[in-house]
């Protein structure tokens, strides 16, 4: 079915029964040519873009829960393509772009909105870094712009310019990234995968992955034995556990990521915003809620919760920043599980495993990655190459010391970012 | 020969009351960090008891031999404060001045336990924290020692924080004052 | 969240630093391969469950401490000081 | 109206207020709903989508509907349920969501649209054209959603935030809670009592009924009281708890002042961090609707609600009532609202078999209320018989019942799912889903107020019984026993639209068409329908809608699951969990000794780190930074500079194994230095890239003194610790910070010594301290310590004093430093000095750099271990393609070179893959008289000399470049030692 104003219009004056399933529930069958562990936002773009890019329509999706209720399901909804390092920057460019047709790829609004990233800096020294990575993503042939401390005042008078413990000095902003509806980019590429005849299989775990003579030969999960030529992993925040089923040990810790969000409010945010000093990042979804994260509690966990300590650490940010929003009350709080890399970046990559492949490591930036992480990995899986955007996010590269790509730069190993 | 004059800006910041307590500055005169090597804390505990007539504090704990007192600050650490410390014990320790690099301040009243109790996350009340006892923690976003002394809450910061501890827990005074004008 | 310091009893986790797997406690011999290095490193047995990990009593005593916990129901079934009771 | 003779308000103190401007009376003890209730007002708020008029639906913290903004300008407070705001002289609310007014509100033209406007159909639409997402759709909903607004204007009242710590948390002051508490306390546990509420009660306040023999409210306020004396027992009311956390931390808001008209001197609100080493959850239940047409009219409201309002307030929002229920508690609303004086037109229950327990009113078992009248306020019901016959009855107000549901949110925080029970049709709390928590009362199944007492007396006797305190139950006062029954109802089949969330405009139809979509996990229904993403967090609504998704795709609730409960359990400001940050406090501020003077020598202060730093002094005469700077830059290099370096960590280590220390976390050796002398040396992380960098001192054989950069000092302390805690205990070493011991200045420049000799109480030459000696110096008679270093290059030295007399010794050595034609230097030109010498501070060091790339390869000594030392020599960290340190300096000599630049070859195309290296310092160089830039470029020791090309796209500037050495004055160091 395809959607559209005059879809709605029909249905509407007919009563809405003419509302059919966005997609289908189908009993896994006991081969596919390709098998993607993992219905979250990357694994479904993945199956998309293997039916709709490469023809492959003999793929199953496995999802141990329900489609998209992982990170794509809890997060704060950002999209950019704002980095400075080789490897992320033409990759997120790449993402940028799919995000910017995506409605109409998928015929699903998944609400893209392009309002504008503010990225401020508080000192010289982060000024200088600004500009490099500003230039960086110009070069990429996205957008930046350096705003001086008055021409950020323009944009959001509604900082504290005055008496803020960290003085505004600027700010890099990026006028093509905002934010996007997040379930229904997952729903979106699940109803466009089904629809080009893909399986999505819900409540349906891997408890085993097949191999022999080197070479994967299927799964096994909760619902039978599924053999398969190709395997993808694509589970952040269970990636160790999946591929401790094909016997490796990754290079991830799982860590935990709150979320803020308020009572609906009229509007007052109209850009993302993050603060240069302390870990805070906000928009205003067109609901109403302000919307807001901070950074890792810090502490190995699968809980998909966090504590208090850095839940006040965001909430102090934002007083610090903008106190106009100290009257907004906090409504829900939540946690993802991240892949934490060592150094902050992704891996799309092969595995010593023939016809096995591995797409994690995401760290707290897996959202706005879900259309060019899906599209790399499909290329990567149908062609056994890897796709040009994606190329430097290999496994080895902590083994060799290539290519590290250490956005922050506080360390290529664990817990330092 | 020029002439050093010593300078405390502090001072200038206190005392401060609000309601039932009163801060003020106290001058800890000479401190010295004790740190007894390897194997060596009974030995240095020894040596402290035959110069000074105190012991080396377990873990939370103060020694005293007025006017010197030993304050336990951390793991394999302690302070001498009141006096300086006996050459003779860096047979035993290792011995690192630390006079100058503190702000001691002493909060007095009854509500003193409530009004560190907006600022740090350890239960001070005469029950956890009775005299003679210490601890180091954070009060708001800096690390502090904490001790309990028979005028009040003695709190040891940084020197360079000085005026944003006196400032927090000044803050932290007015609105405890401020609740109990509500009853 | 709430840990127990062995020196300083049960504090707010605010306290604390986190840094990670205790396994890093067992750093390779001088001679080992990049290989090993590399692996001692990077690669985590990140269990969903029972694990050490390192903590360290940052805005109080100083110390290391190895935790023992589960990371999911966060748990914490004991901890101990880094390196034993050398100077406490 | 109000109710003659009912009510607990207090009628002798009448306070005004006004609603949308129109001004009413209210009296203590009133909220602002029970308030415009009495005031006759039924119509508070519009909801979310439809902008359909609504009146309260509760009366506590679950309210989806009356939400109102109370307060003017910067203190007004949007989004306020009128159901918890106490009322006081002179409060001031407005509705919100609507306009131009309440009662006629434009956008409720959305109703009319309603069948286009279902379950995610803005999923489906607005996706033509592309670019009019933005532009168009956009604003036009963000404008439409919302519901209050902020003010726009920063917070001007104060909040803080608070620890406290007890033995037994006891959530919730009714019946449970307080037998709970009294239990703990009698038996000598540390008990906090909190309660959302002003009042402790819980329902007794809420009902007629007795306890002990006395109303419930005398019996509350006895226990109170008797609470109140016990020492050990805290009592916080207007406190709920909001979350819980790990190991007994729970969150906890308290709404300090809000019930005041000013607070003076008081915080509004406080967040509190409350440690319990158990807890007792007494937060009761909460009672559901009934889903049926047009259920969101004024005057309908849950029947618990209703009657709490006819007995704690007196008032009803009308004299014509009916009750709608599925169970025996509904019986006793219209018992109490008839015993009240109201006028009961109807008593309907869904059970045929239901047995009138209400007295005399007219009843209807076996019926249901099929759809309510009257737009803006109810004017009648339909009631509907199992035949299907209706009969409207003209009503003012409703009250409904479709059962309760345990307050269960916070025993679901950390993760755990609570059970269903077929008996109560309601979820119930598991009993080990929060560690030390107990759930006790109405919120564990407990459903007569006798049960309650019981229960909570014997979950707070358990709690201190497991902390090892000699605890005894209490006596168990009477009081109502009967449980009452009740047949499932969640809606009522029927044409129309039946509400489940009232806020968001949740109806039966829109869960109906979710599943139909096949959104038939519970999460996929909620997030495609919004269902319980309200204010209210679907607190009267999640179950219903459940219920029906699961009707709605055959199974049963337990297989259907519920969506997660998470904090906060009601929703908390920002401005009090983040209390104290604003403007100043997100950070300590840390001042060195010569801050003040400095201040006053008119140096602007710049952040490094928690600490401040001059940036330059400027002097009569100079009108800009740049004039100061370089000025000091030439005073540096031609006479004498003073620089407070005091922020640079300063670690003292003391002990025999110091040197073995040193040479396993410095790259360079250090047991070889001899007592008297310093070392540069460099820190790397085990990931083989620079952490840090300093000089350390060998002050004696036995004790020396460590420098870190400012930025890096805690980091390096906590590096230091582990290494020694983790990897050699078996080293004789101790070390602790000294940073704030000592004040540190630079003295630098040609006449340094000089300077110097002029102050110590012994004069220095260069054979008693040549370049990188130190050693104990005296001025004054003050004992110091005195290093030959220097980051400027020039002939230098750091002098450190007790930090008690730093202040004294700045001003001594600045008045020293000018009359030899020196003076004070800041940042800026500290900046400039160690750019034209090449020197790296953590702009270069950034993290991603080797010791390879900045040039110090063979700083690693081959010859020893070192933390780093093995992963730096991966092989992608000591390629020659590695963009390395190189020096810069513009073609045209006088073309500045922007910070965060990119370099590309002088010819060719600008892309990603021609990138060679990015600038990380610039400044110019009054000594060279040309601007100077350090930065890392590609294979860059081999392209000394080669013309490069600066790109900054950012700022449009292009500049060709020579590559050089990064040392660009006195290479060969002459001046150091001169």
């Amino acid at each position: 079915m395809r959607f559209s104003g005059w879809r709605i219009v029909r249905e509407g004056l007919t009563g809405n029964r003419g509302w059919r399933p966005h997609w289908r529930t189908p009993d896994p069958k006991p081969e596919y040519d390709i098998v993607i562990i993992g219905g979250g936002g990357h694994g479904l773009a993945t199956a998309f873009y293997l039916a709709k890019e490469h023809g492959l329509l003999n793929v199953a999706v496995l999802e141990k829960g329900y489609l998209g209720g992982g990170n794509v399901g809890r997060n704060t909804t950002i999209v950019r393509a704002n980095y400075n390092l080789p490897g992320n920057s033409e990759f997120y460019s790449h993402s940028l772009k799919l995000w910017e047709g995506m409605e109409q790829e998928l015929n699903f609004n998944t609400m893209m909105s392009q309002r504008g990233v503010l990225n401020l800096f508080h000192s010289d020294g982060q000024r200088d870094y600004a500009a490099r990575r500003g230039n960086s993503m110009r070069l990429q042939g996205d957008d930046a712009e350096l705003l001086d401390r008055e021409q950020v005042r323009a944009m959001v008078p509604y900082l504290d310019f005055d008496t803020a413990r960290f003085p505004i000095y600027g700010g890099l902003f990026h006028a093509r990234g905002g934010t996007a509806r997040h379930d229904a980019v997952a729903w979106g590429y699940a109803r466009g995968a089904d629809a080009r005849g893909v399986d999505l299989i819900q409540n349906c775990e891997v408890t085993g992955i097949d191999i022999a003579g080197g070479r994967v030969q299927g799964v096994q999960t909760t619902r039978g034995a599924i053999r398969a030529r190709k395997v993808g992993i694509v589970v952040a925040g269970r990636s160790s556990q999946v591929a401790a089923l094909a016997g490796m040990r990754l290079p991830i810790e799982s860590h935990v990521l709150q979320a803020f969000v308020t009572e609906g409010l009229k509007p007052c945010i109209d850009h993302v915003v993050t603060f240069g000093m302390g870990h805070f990042y906000i928009s205003q979804s067109d609901k109403g809620g302000l919307v807001f994260g901070g950074d890792l509690d810090f502490y190995a966990s699968y809980a998909a919760r966090g504590n208090l300590p850095m839940a006040e650490h965001v909430m102090e940010a934002a007083m610090t920043l903008m106190p106009m929003i100290g009257k907004a009350r906090v409504l829900r709080s939540w946690g993802g599980i991240m892949d934490m890399s060592p150094d902050g970046s992704p891996i799309i990559d092969r595995t010593g495993i023939e016809g096995l492949y591995l797409n994690c490591g995401w760290c707290y930036g897996g959202f706005k990655a879900v259309p060019g992480s899906g599209f790399s990995f499909a290329h990567l899986i149908a062609t056994d190459r890897p796709h040009a955007p994606a190329a430097r996010f290999r496994l080895d590269r902590f083994a060799t010391g290539r290519g590290l790509m250490d956005e922050e730069g506080t360390g290529a190993q664990h817990n330092l970012h | 020969m020029v002439e050093l004059t010593a300078q405390t800006p502090w001072a200038a910041l206190l005392p401060v009351t609000a309601g039932a307590t009163g801060l003020s500055a106290w001058d800890p005169g000479p401190m010295t960090a004790l740190m007894p090597y390897r194997g060596r804390r009974a030995a240095l505990s020894e040596a402290m008891q035959a110069a000074h007539g105190l012991g080396f504090p377990d873990p939370g704990e103060v020694t005293a031999a007025p006017p010197l007192r030993c304050l336990w600050t951390g793991r394999g650490q302690a302070f001498l404060m009141g006096g300086p410390a006996d050459p003779g014990l860096s047979a035993q320790a290792a011995l690192v001045d630390q006079s100058d690099g503190w702000v001691a301040l002493r909060l007095e009243g009854e509500t003193a336990p409530e009004v560190l109790a907006r600022l740090v996350p350890v239960d001070l009340r005469p029950a956890a924290l009775p005299e003679g006892r210490t601890l180091r923690t954070l009060c708001g976003h800096m690390t502090v020692s904490i001790t309990r002394a028979p005028e009040g809450l003695e709190i040891l910061a940084f020197r360079s924080m000085a005026g944003t501890l006196v400032h927090e827990i000044a803050d932290a005074m007015r609105l405890v004052a401020g609740r109990a004008v509500l009853g | 969240m709430r840990l127990s310091c062995p020196l300083c009893g049960e504090r707010d986790r605010r306290e604390f630093t986190y840094q990670g797997a205790a396994a890093m406690v067992d750093r390779p011999a001088p001679g080992a391969t990049t290989e090993q290095w590399s692996d001692w490193l990077h690669l985590r047995d990140n269990p969903a469950g029972r694990t050490r990990d390192l903590w360290y009593h940052e805005a109080g005593c100083g110390a290391w401490l190895v935790v023992e916990r589960d990371t999911v129901t966060h748990e914490i079934f004991g901890t101990a000081l880094v390196g034993g009771d050398h100077a406490d | 109206m109000r109710i003659d003779g009912m009510g607990r308000v207090d009628r002798a103190r009448v306070l005004g207020f006004t609603f949308d401007g129109r001004r009413y009376q209210g009296f203590a003890g009133d909220t602002l709903a029970s308030a415009l209730l009495g005031a006759g007002v039924r119509l508070m708020g519009r909801s979310f989508k439809y902008h359909r008029p609504r009146g309260p639906l509760t009366a506590g913290s679950a309210e989806p509907n009356a939400l109102v903004t109370v307060g003017r300008g910067a203190r007004a407070e949007p989004n306020t349920r009128a159901t918890m705001q106490e009322l006081y002289n002179g409060l001031a609310s407005v509705s919100q969501n609507r306009w131009p007014s309440l009662a006629l509100d434009l956008l409720s033209v959305n109703d009319l649209a309603a069948p286009f406007l279902g379950a995610g159909f803005y999923y489906k639409t607005f996706m033509w054209p592309k670019a009019f997402w933005e532009k168009v759709y956009e604003p036009v909903i963000r404008r439409a959603a919302g519901l209050g607004a902020l003010s726009g204007q920063p917070n001007p009242d104060r909040y803080e935030k608070a620890f406290a710590f007890c033995d037994v948390l006891v959530i919730g002051a009714g019946p449970a809670g307080l037998m709970a508490a009294l239990a703990a306390g009698q038996a000598g546990a540390q008990v906090i009592l909190c309660d959302e509420d002003a009042a402790p009660g819980g329902r007794l306040l809420a009902e007629a009924e007795a306890v002990d023999g006395r109303p419930g409210a005398d019996w509350t306020a006895a226990q109170w009281e008797a609470l109140r004396a016990m020492e050990n027992v805290r009592l916080m009311p207007r406190t709920t708890v909001t979350g819980a956390y790990d190991q007994g931390s729970y969150g906890a808001h308290e709404r300090v002042a809000q019930h005041l008209a000013d607070p003076g001197a008081a915080p509004v609100e406080c967040f509190w961090r409350i440690a319990a080493q158990r807890a007792v959850l007494c937060s009761g239940a909460l009672e559901r609707p009934i889903a049926f047409r047009d259920n969101d009219r004024p005057g309908v409201m849950l029947a618990g609600a209703l009657r709490g309002y006819a007995h704690r307030w007196g008032v009803a929002p009308g004299r014509r009532v009916a009750v709608f229920g599925n169970n025996d508690d509904a019986h006793r609303t219209a018992r109490d609202l008839a015993a009240a004086g109201l006028e009961v037109v109807a008593l309907v229950d869904s059970r045929h078999d239901a047995e009138n327990r209400a007295g005399d009113v007219p009843f209807f078992p076996g019926h249901v209320v099929s759809r309510a009248h009257g737009r803006r306020g109810l004017s009648a019901i339909e009631i509907r018989g199992a035949d299907g016959r209706r009969q409207r009855v003209a009503v003012e107000a409703l009250g409904v019942s479709g059962g309760w549901n345990p307050a269960l949110h916070l025993t679901c925080h950390l993760g755990a799912r609570p059970v269903w029970s077929e008996t109560l049709a309601a979820f119930l709390p598991r009993a080990d889903a929060v560690p030390g928590l107990r759930p006790a009362g109405a919120v564990a199944g407990a459903l007569s107020t006798t049960s309650c007492l019981r229960d909570g007396a014997e979950a707070g006797r358990a709690a201190a019984a497991d902390l090892g305190f000699a605890a005894v139950l209490p006596a168990i006062p009477e009081a109502e026993d009967a449980p009452g029954r009740l047949r499932r109802l969640w809606a009522v089949p029927g044409r129309g639209r039946a509400w489940l969330d009232f806020q968001n405009d949740v109806t039966v139809k829109d869960v109906k068409q979710a599943a139909a979509e096949n959104y038939a996990s519970v999460e996929h229904m909620k997030r495609y329908t919004t269902q319980g993403m309200a204010t209210d967090q679907g607190k009267s609504s999640n179950i219903g809608a459940l219920a029906i998704l699961a009707d709605a795709t055959g199974r049963d609730i337990p297989q259907t699951g519920t969506t997660t409960f998470r904090p906060p359990y009601s929703p908390v400001p920002i401005a009090a969990m983040g209390a104290g940050a604003q403007g100043q406090g997100f950070a300590p501020v840390r001042e060195t000794t010569s801050h003040a003077q400095s201040v006053a020598m008119g140096a602007p202060m710049v952040e490094a780190g928690l600490w401040y730093r001059p940036s330059y002094f400027p002097r009569a005469g100079e009108t800009t930074w740049r004039a100061a700077c370089d000025r000091e830059v030439a005073m540096v290099r031609g006479a004498v500079g003073i620089c407070d370096v005091s922020t640079l960590g300063k670690i003292e280590l003391v002990g025999p194994d110091v040197g073995a220390f040193l040479d396993v976390v410095y790259t360079n050796r250090f047991s070889t230095l001899k007592p008297g002398r310093v070392r540069y040396g460099l820190m790397l992380r085990e990931d083989g890239h620079v952490m840090d960098d300093g000089t350390t001192a060998r002050l004696e054989a036995d004790r020396w003194v460590m420098t870190t950069t400012t930025a890096a000092a805690g980091q390096v302390m906590r590096h230091l610790d582990w290494v020694q805690q983790a990897w050699a205990p078996g080293m004789d070493l101790r070390f602790v910070s000294v940073t704030e011991r000592w004040a540190q200045f630079a003295v630098a420049g040609p006449r340094s010594r000089e300077l110097l000799n002029g102050l110590l109480d012994a004069p220095i030459d260069d054979a008693g301290f040549p370049f990188m000696a130190c050693g104990p110096v005296s001025v004054g008679g003050v004992a110091g310590r005195l290093f030959r270093i220097s980051f400027s290059g020039e002939h230098a030295y750091e002098i450190a004093v007790p930090a008690r007399f730093g202040a004294s010794l700045f001003e001594a050595l600045v008045a020293r430093a000018e009359a030899l034609g020196g003076g004070a230097y800041g940042m800026e030109a500290l900046n400039v000095l160690r750019i034209e010498k090449g020197h790296v501070t953590h702009a270069e060091i950034h993290g991603r750099v080797t010791a390879f790339d900045i040039g110090f390869q063979r700083m690693i000594s081959p010859a020893k271990e070192c933390i780093g030392k093995a992963l730096a020599a991966r092989p992608g960290l000591v390629e020659e393609s590695r963009p390395q340190l190189v020096g810069l300096r513009p073609l045209d000599g006088q073309s500045p070179l922007p910070a965060g630049a990119h370099l590309f070859a002088a010819e060719g195309a600008v892309t990603p893959d021609t990138d060679l290296g990015y600038v990380t310092s610039t400044g110019y160089s009054p000594t060279l008289g040309l601007p100077l830039a350090l930065g890392f470029l590609a294979n860059g020791r081999a392209r000394h000399g080669e013309t490069v090309r600066l790109i900054d796209r950012l700022r449009g500037a292009e500049v060709a470049c020579e590559v050089t050495d990064p040392v660009a004055v006195d290479p060969d160091g002459g001046r150091l030692r001169g």
